[in-house]
């Protein structure tokens, strides 16, 4: 489809159609902008409890014949994930704009 | 898993439960002290239910862990180091860091990682405990967020430990291609009779050998030392040292006696030499430092040289109990010691943020500014240098007689070698501190608090007492084995 | 007892092959971001020898192993990432060989 | 089915998908009309059913524009991946008993693989158009679907434990006495809003934001480049659909009807749920949509486990 | 007696060290109780002992063999006691120890300003350690002594000392510390060789019975060897005595050479030679040719020193030479020399280090060719140099001479060709004596410098020092008496082994 559209599609080149678009204002500054460290810590959070729930899938499929002990235990490892949750949102970690946790601005992070 | 299983492993699950503690609490209410004294409380609690869990062993707990005397007596050791680091820190960390309180966290959750490892009979218990132990320490090591210089030298510690990991997991991998096994003992039944390609097996334990020797900093693998000492936080620094090391060291020697990687001659010979190696460059490489920081470091990887001996001795299957015991016995020692050696440079710093004050020049005079301090150096120092009457020559002496016991001749010699210039670096400073105040201006001005000047105490008490009347540890350590 | 299609060894080298690629990546990239991705490349390559060894033992450990693995791994990185950060806003910039200012 | 069948079988369902999605394109519309009291397109053909056609072939014959400024090669894979990451995540759908490409042990898994490489996509997409706008609006749009992914996987734990298997159809078959809507509620719901915001449709479609970051990810793109976008956002649409039918929904089980039919109908009603829930709830703001997935649906997905997980063994006595 | 002697030793330093918060006399007052209660106690306890038992022989590795016995428990896990013994050897540098550590604490009774209660307390401490070692029958406990004594030495030297002393200091540290190893490593083989089935010992008694022989008997041998030469000193081993003896304050170089310097005789006497018969005659010629070159050799830099301390302790090395050639030449005359020379070298050279202490606090230096005429300025110091100097060349009528001939006799019987080579010592050490003498005190006296003469203090320390000179060069008969079971006790074990000694040098000699 894509092949197609290369063959089908106009040429048609200007000064602007090669500019960055931004709304039809001219673009101010680099495109290599700092990022808010919120997506960082989004992304870790990511990582670490998207592995956290492998564990999780892992006693899903053996629910059965782990029985309650399974439970039990998977009941703990959710717990103390709840702990790391509960610690992570206080600490403001994902409170976009304005951090609880720390009583600072964003400002000062940087 | 029983309630004695449960008992068994208390220790560990005090930390775990002391961590999750210290996380709720810093959620709901961010206080350095209470968190600091729940960590040091959760941190004595697991080494006082050592003592209730050494009642019921040895058990085997699960496929990973295995509770007995040897474990739990290191677990222990691993919690009051883990507590008095704490305690040691408490005002450190207040001027080094913005949120001081999860320092403590991690603190606690690195103490359960040395624990597990105390524990570790099975590969996968090994890398978790070593995984938690290593990354904890990253992030303890970056932990003041006011000065570069931690920064640094936790990328490097990351980016190189990790490099570790890696090469000690692949030989792991190699080893269970090989032998389809990963609990230790099954392990060693397996080595005895493995089909498969020596070669494979080999290769796999001389990674894991570089994976380990990295985590110990011996040499060749010791270029990081200095530089993260010298750039971490100086309670950290200790913590590392002591503690860091000891762990992994007790997870080696688990790993080589249960799986009787004994029977491998070539690697035998090859911990041998990296011994020899690690007390020669060691400790002539500390000869050049003005940075006490630098020179702990370097003299920390003479003191693994030291205890590497072990494993040649370890040969010589009449000595083996007794190089154990000796091994054993150092580790303690040394744990107190170095704990000792960077509480020192911990207090001193307390209020310095930028870079610390560890060149040589600025302890001068610091015996007659702050004795009890200054004692601690000096107890600490000469602990390090094996003077009679402190720990360190209590150790240095079993490790004597097993080398002679085992008659490593060679090893001994370099053991002896290396002593003699390990005397002149740790005096050195002794005689910087002994120095007129008035010699220098850039001297430490300071006083501890009344937490630095009581664990200052029970410090230089604990280093003396294992020094002059060692028989209790003594005849404890031969009961267990 | 062979649980594989193709046989171990080969597998075990091309894992070998990996962990040699990251272990060079790791030593001639100055930038810690392609650094921290070799160390992933290394840790990877032995969670595949891990699962190859288990195939080929047919057991789960080696499964086991990688679960383990993965996880060392994501907290090496979630770490990694967070001294990135840091490193990046105090030294502007990622190259190690300039954020050198330890003697040695 | 003989190996032939399954690759025909393969092509007929990406056709069909295909075929669909561009439908869909014209339907919604349609449909949001009629709910907004509006129009929608209806100029072309019958209710102007021959929009989709229109709308193809001007997108077919637009610049294949590459920006200069920007990453060449990756520009062009991205909107590429999104596309094939869908169509596969259809290979583990069960439409029949028989109706299937794959029945591989751990088809959930590989469904939940495959939504999760739609986030290189947009990351790629955004990160390869080397533009301000672009760049936050994949940033954003990563954010929001690995953070809707943790619990999206979570949310059908329940399923699984119940089934014991990650199997497609060995979970359409444990359906039979009961469909998991009822037992799997609170499941179906974390699961249905996981899916929204991981096609980011609306009200979850804050990366392409239109008032805030022109057009999210996608600014830089357009001509067919763009449409594979839009494209792979209407397969996940259906994708999610079909997947909801099959885990909460009985799949093909149904009386009377031939399964197909039945599975069709199910999938049908559910994207008539998903556009009526485009015309009627406002789009959160970003943070608010980020704090719901880690605050709210995430403990919720938890505590369906454990919940699910305690009765389930209560039961088993 | 003897594990509370080291105690009160021990305590009185920490109180010394304390009383410095009261004033900065009482430290030095503190030490001079201590050690004077020290005596009382020693003395008080000989009472006790009926008065045959001093002249029985005693065997070594009997406990009923020593006039004071006792063992306490420490650490069973290696065999390893508290086990101190003290025979009439002991008994007489037990006695020098503290005669000498009451002259060390006169001798620097107000050179020191700086921190007083610790240097008084280093001296306490370092008094305990070299008590410890002429006491301890348990190896362990000896090499602990041997080493533990080191460190309030250090100190001393370290802060206390002059212009090079953290050179000097680290130099006499490294030098013990690491032959201590060797000697650390001897002792641990030995230990093994004579384990039994109730694990290893260390009690001397127990080793007595198991030296090894053979090659494995001459390197354990040559670790004990290593480390007591290093500490006597003998060449080659000496160069750390210099800059130590130079740099260390008045009281710690009367110390080291008074007393530290007897620990390494001491260690020879007691425990290399009898612990090695065989490996020991073997190494007998080398050993005395050790001796002989260390006799000249010191003697001879001796007489390069423009330094008065360094002088003197080249001649301690010349001195030290004697000894090491009396205790291998191991016949009763030669050992009574070594002993004798230890005793009388002890007090001469204390009194020399002591004159040198005085002059340098005066006069602000040890160079000698900025001295001269001192005798006019101040005579009562030039009288006591003049005695001491002729004592140290061994004029007869003191202690050093009864000594050197007692050597240079038993020697004879050994090897005519070292007694000769010996006696140039001899010579040699008149003329560097005498012309310290002429340098320091003859000549014409600088009129632009003030100097006290001796006080009371300070002269009657000397007087006693010369009375033990002149009593041992007169009537030398106590001191052999006191020692003379001792080396009944030790020769017959060596006697065989040693028979073959002369033929063995005369092999060697040209």
């Amino acid at each position: 489809m894509l092949g197609l559209s290369f063959l089908l599609g106009q040429r048609r080149a200007n000064k602007a159609t090669n500019m960055p678009f931004e709304s039809g204002v001219l673009s101010v500054g680099s495109p290599q902008i700092q990022m808010s460290v919120e997506f960082y810590l989004v992304a870790i959070f990511f990582v670490i409890f998207d592995l956290e729930t492998v564990f999780i899938f892992a006693w899903a499929v053996a629910f059965f014949e782990l029985g309650w002990e399974g439970f039990l235990a998977i009941a703990a490892f959710i717990f103390i994930l709840g702990v790391a949750l509960v610690y992570e949102l206080s600490t403001g970690a994902l409170d976009w704009g304005i951090k609880r946790g720390s009583g600072r601005h964003p400002e000062e992070l940087h | 898993m029983s309630a004695s299983d449960f008992l068994a492993i208390a220790p560990l699950l005090v930390l775990a439960a002391g961590a999750t503690a210290v996380m709720l609490q810093i959620a709901f209410m961010r206080s350095v002290p209470v968190t600091a004294i729940l960590s040091m409380v959760a941190l004595l609690l697991a080494a006082l239910s050592c003592v209730s869990a050494a009642a019921i062993t040895p058990l085997q707990v699960g496929a990973l862990l295995s509770a007995d005397q040897f474990s739990l007596l290191f677990t222990a050791l691993f919690c009051v180091a883990g507590a008095v680091t704490c305690g040691l820190s408490l005002d450190y960390i207040r001027h080094h860091g913005d949120e001081p309180e999860e320092y403590f966290l991690l603190i606690v959750l690195a103490t359960l990682g040395a624990g597990v490892l105390a524990y570790a009979n099975h590969l996968a218990s090994l890398l978790l405990g070593l995984e938690l132990l290593s990354v904890s320490l990253y992030a303890l090591i970056a932990y003041p967020n006011r000065s570069l210089l931690p920064l640094e030298a936790a990328s490097k510690y990351l980016v190189l430990s990790g490099a570790a990991s890696a090469t000690l997991l692949f030989g792991f991998a190699l080893l269970y291609a090989g032998t389809g096994t990963l609990a230790f003992a099954e392990l060693g039944e397996k080595l005895g009779q493995a089909e498969m390609g020596t070669g494979l097996l080999m290769a796999g334990s001389a990674m894991i050998f570089a994976g380990l020797a990295f985590k110990l900093s011996l040499v060749p693998f010791h270029l990081w030392t200095p530089d993260v000492y010298d750039g971490a936080p100086a309670p950290i620094s200790g913590f590392l040292a002591s503690v860091g090391k000891a762990a992994v060291f007790v997870a080696l020697l688990r790993l080589f006696l249960e799986a009787d990687l004994f029977r491998y001659y070539k690697l035998v010979q090859l911990t041998g030499l990296t011994a020899i190696l690690s007390m020669l460059a060691g400790n002539l490489l500390a000869l050049l430092q003005t940075n006490i920081k630098r020179m702990l470091a370097y003299s920390s990887i003479a003191h693994l040289g030291y205890l590497l001996m072990v494993f040649m001795i370890c040969l010589d299957t009449g000595s083996r109990a007794l190089a154990v015991e000796a091994a054993m016995f150092y580790l303690i020692a040394y744990t107190a010691t170095t704990i000792a050696a960077f509480g020192l440079l911990t207090l001193i710093n307390e209020s310095q943020v930028e870079r610390e004050q560890v060149q040589l020049q600025q302890v001068s005079g610091l015996f007659w500014r702050q004795p009890l301090l200054a004692g601690l150096m000096l107890v600490a120092l000469l602990s390090l240098a094996g003077i009679p009457l402190t720990a360190g020559f209590i150790g240095k002496f079993y490790l004597f007689t097993a080398a002679v016991s085992g008659g490593n001749w060679v090893l001994l010699a370099a053991l002896i070698l290396g002593s003699a210039i390990g005397i002149y670096y740790y005096l050195r400073v002794v005689f910087y501190m002994t120095r007129g105040a008035d010699e220098h201006k850039h001297t430490v001005t300071l006083s501890p608090g009344w937490s630095g000047s009581a664990l200052s105490c029970l410090l230089i008490a604990s280093i003396l007492v294992l020094g002059i009347v060692p028989q209790t540890l003594m005849a404890y350590l031969r009961s267990i084995l | 007892m062979d649980g594989l299609m193709v046989p171990m060894e080969h597998v075990l080298v091309v894992a070998g092959l990996l962990f040699t690629c990251g272990l060079f990546g790791l030593m001639l990239r100055r930038n810690i971001i392609f650094m921290l991705m070799s160390l992933e490349v290394m840790l990877n390559s032995a969670a595949l020898a891990f699962v190859t060894a288990g195939a080929h033992w047919a057991q789960a450990d080696g499964q086991v192993m990688f679960m383990l693995i993965l996880t060392v791994a994501a907290a090496e990185v979630a770490v990694g990432l967070g001294l990135v950060l840091q490193i990046q806003r105090r030294f502007k910039t990622l190259d190690m060989d300039r954020a050198n200012r330890l003697r040695g | 089915m003989s190996e032939l069948g399954t690759i025909t079988f393969g092509l007929l369902i990406i056709l069909a998908a295909v075929g669909g999605a561009a439908v869909l394109t014209w339907f919604e519309r349609r449909l949001l009309g009629i709910w907004q009291d509006r129009y929608g397109p209806n100029r072309l053909g019958p209710l102007g059913a021959f929009q989709v056609l229109a709308d193809m072939l001007k997108l077919l014959t637009k610049d294949d524009w590459v920006p200069p400024f920007a990453d060449r090669l990756v520009f062009v894979f991205a909107p590429t991946a999104i596309v094939v990451a869908m169509m596969l995540g259809f290979a583990v759908v069960p439409f029949g008993p028989e109706l299937y490409v794959l029945d591989i042990n751990i088809g959930l898994l590989f469904f939940l693989g495959m939504t999760s490489l739609a986030v290189y996509s947009v990351l790629l997409g955004g990160l390869a158009s080397n533009n301000k706008y672009a760049l936050l609006g994949g940033l954003r749009s990563a954010a929001q679907m690995v953070s809707y992914e943790v619990f999206m996987g979570l949310s059908l734990m329940g399923v699984v434990m119940l089934t014991g298997s990650f199997s497609m159809r060995a979970i359409v078959e444990a359906q039979q006495d009961l469909w998991y809507c009822i037992p799997q509620v609170l499941g179906l719901f974390t699961f249905m809003i996981a899916g929204i915001a991981e096609s980011h449709r609306l009200p979850f479609d804050l990366p392409e934001a239109e008032h805030e970051l022109t057009a999210g990810f996608h600014t830089e793109y357009g001509g067919m480049k763009f449409a594979m976008f839009m494209l792979g956002e209407y397969l996940g649409l259906i994708l999610i659909s079909c997947m909801i039918t099959t885990l909460f929904f009985g799949g093909w089980l149904g009386p009377v009807l031939p399964p197909l039919v039945w599975f069709c109908l199910k999938v049908f009603a559910l994207i008539c749920f998903f556009v009526l829930l485009r015309a009627a709830i406002p789009r959160p703001r970003y943070d608010q949509l980020m704090s719901l997935g880690w605050k709210v649906m995430l403990p919720l997905t938890l505590f369906n486990l454990l919940l699910t997980g305690a009765v389930a063994l209560w039961m088993e006595g | 007696m003897m594990l509370q002697l080291i105690l009160l030793l021990l305590v009185a330093g920490v109180v010394a060290w304390q009383a410095e918060r009261f004033s900065s006399t009482l430290p030095r007052w503190v030490t001079v109780v201590a050690v004077l209660l020290a005596l009382l106690m020693l003395i008080a306890n000989l009472g006790g002992i009926p008065a045959e038992r001093f002249t029985l022989v005693s065997y070594p590795g009997e406990p009923q063999g020593w006039l004071m016995y006792s063992q306490h428990a420490w650490i069973p896990r290696f065999g390893i006691s508290l086990e101190f013994g003290m025979d009439g050897l002991s008994l007489l540098l037990l006695l020098l120890t503290l005669g000498l550590g009451l002259v060390a604490v006169v001798s620097s009774w107000d050179e020191i300003e700086f921190k007083p209660g610790l240097f008084q307390a280093n001296l306490l401490w370092t008094l305990a350690g070299v008590a410890g070692v002429f006491l301890a029958l348990d190896l362990f406990l000896f090499f602990l002594f041997w080493e533990v004594m080191l460190i309030p030495m250090y100190l001393l030297i370290a802060i206390w000392g002059h212009e090079k002393r953290a050179y000097a200091a680290m130099k006499f540290f490294i030098f013990t510390q690491v032959s201590g190893l060797l000697m650390l490593l001897s002792i641990v083989v030995l230990a093994f060789q004579g384990a039994g089935e109730d694990g290893i010992s260390f009690s001397y008694s127990d080793l007595l019975a198991s030296a090894p022989t053979g090659r494995a008997g001459m390197l354990t041998m040559l670790g004990f060897f290593i480390a007591f030469t290093v500490k006597l000193p003998g060449f080659p081993f000496h160069t750390w005595l210099p800059d130590a003896h130079t740099q260390a304050p008045t009281a710690g170089s009367v110390l080291l050479a008074g007393i530290l310097l007897k620990t390494g005789a001491y260690g020879l006497l007691r425990f290399c030679i009898p612990l090695f018969p065989e490996a020991s005659m073997q190494f007998a010629p080398v050993a005395m040719g050790l001796g002989v070159l260390g006799i000249v050799y010191g003697a001879i830099l001796a007489f390069a020193q423009s330094d008065f301390k360094r002088l003197v302790a080249y001649s301690s090395v010349s001195h030290m030479g004697f000894v090491l050639l009396g205790l291998y030449a191991w016949n009763s005359l030669a050992l009574q020399g070594a002993i004798m020379q230890m005793v009388a070298h002890g007090v001469s050279t204390a009194a020399l280090f002591m004159m040198a202490g005085a002059l340098q606090h005066r006069l602000h230096t040890r160079d000698m060719f900025r001295m001269g005429g001192l005798w006019q300025q101040a005579p009562r110091m030039g009288a006591c140099a003049m005695f001491f100097a002729v004592a140290s060349l061994g004029l007869p009528g003191m202690g050093n001479f009864v000594a050197e001939f007692l050597v240079l006799a038993g020697l004879f019987a050994v090897s005519p060709w070292m007694t000769a080579a010996a006696a140039l010592g001899l010579i040699t050490a008149a003329v560097y004596s005498l012309w310290m003498m002429q340098q320091a005190f003859q000549g014409r006296p600088d009129n632009n410098r003030e100097m006290a003469d001796f006080g009371v203090r300070e002269m009657s320390a000397m007087l006693v020092m010369m009375a033990v000179l002149l009593g041992l060069g007169l009537y030398p008969q106590p001191l052999f008496d006191l020692t003379q079971p001792v080396l009944e006790g030790l020769l017959p074990r060596m006697s065989e082994p040693m028979s073959a000694l002369p033929r063995l040098l005369s092999e060697v000699s040209p």
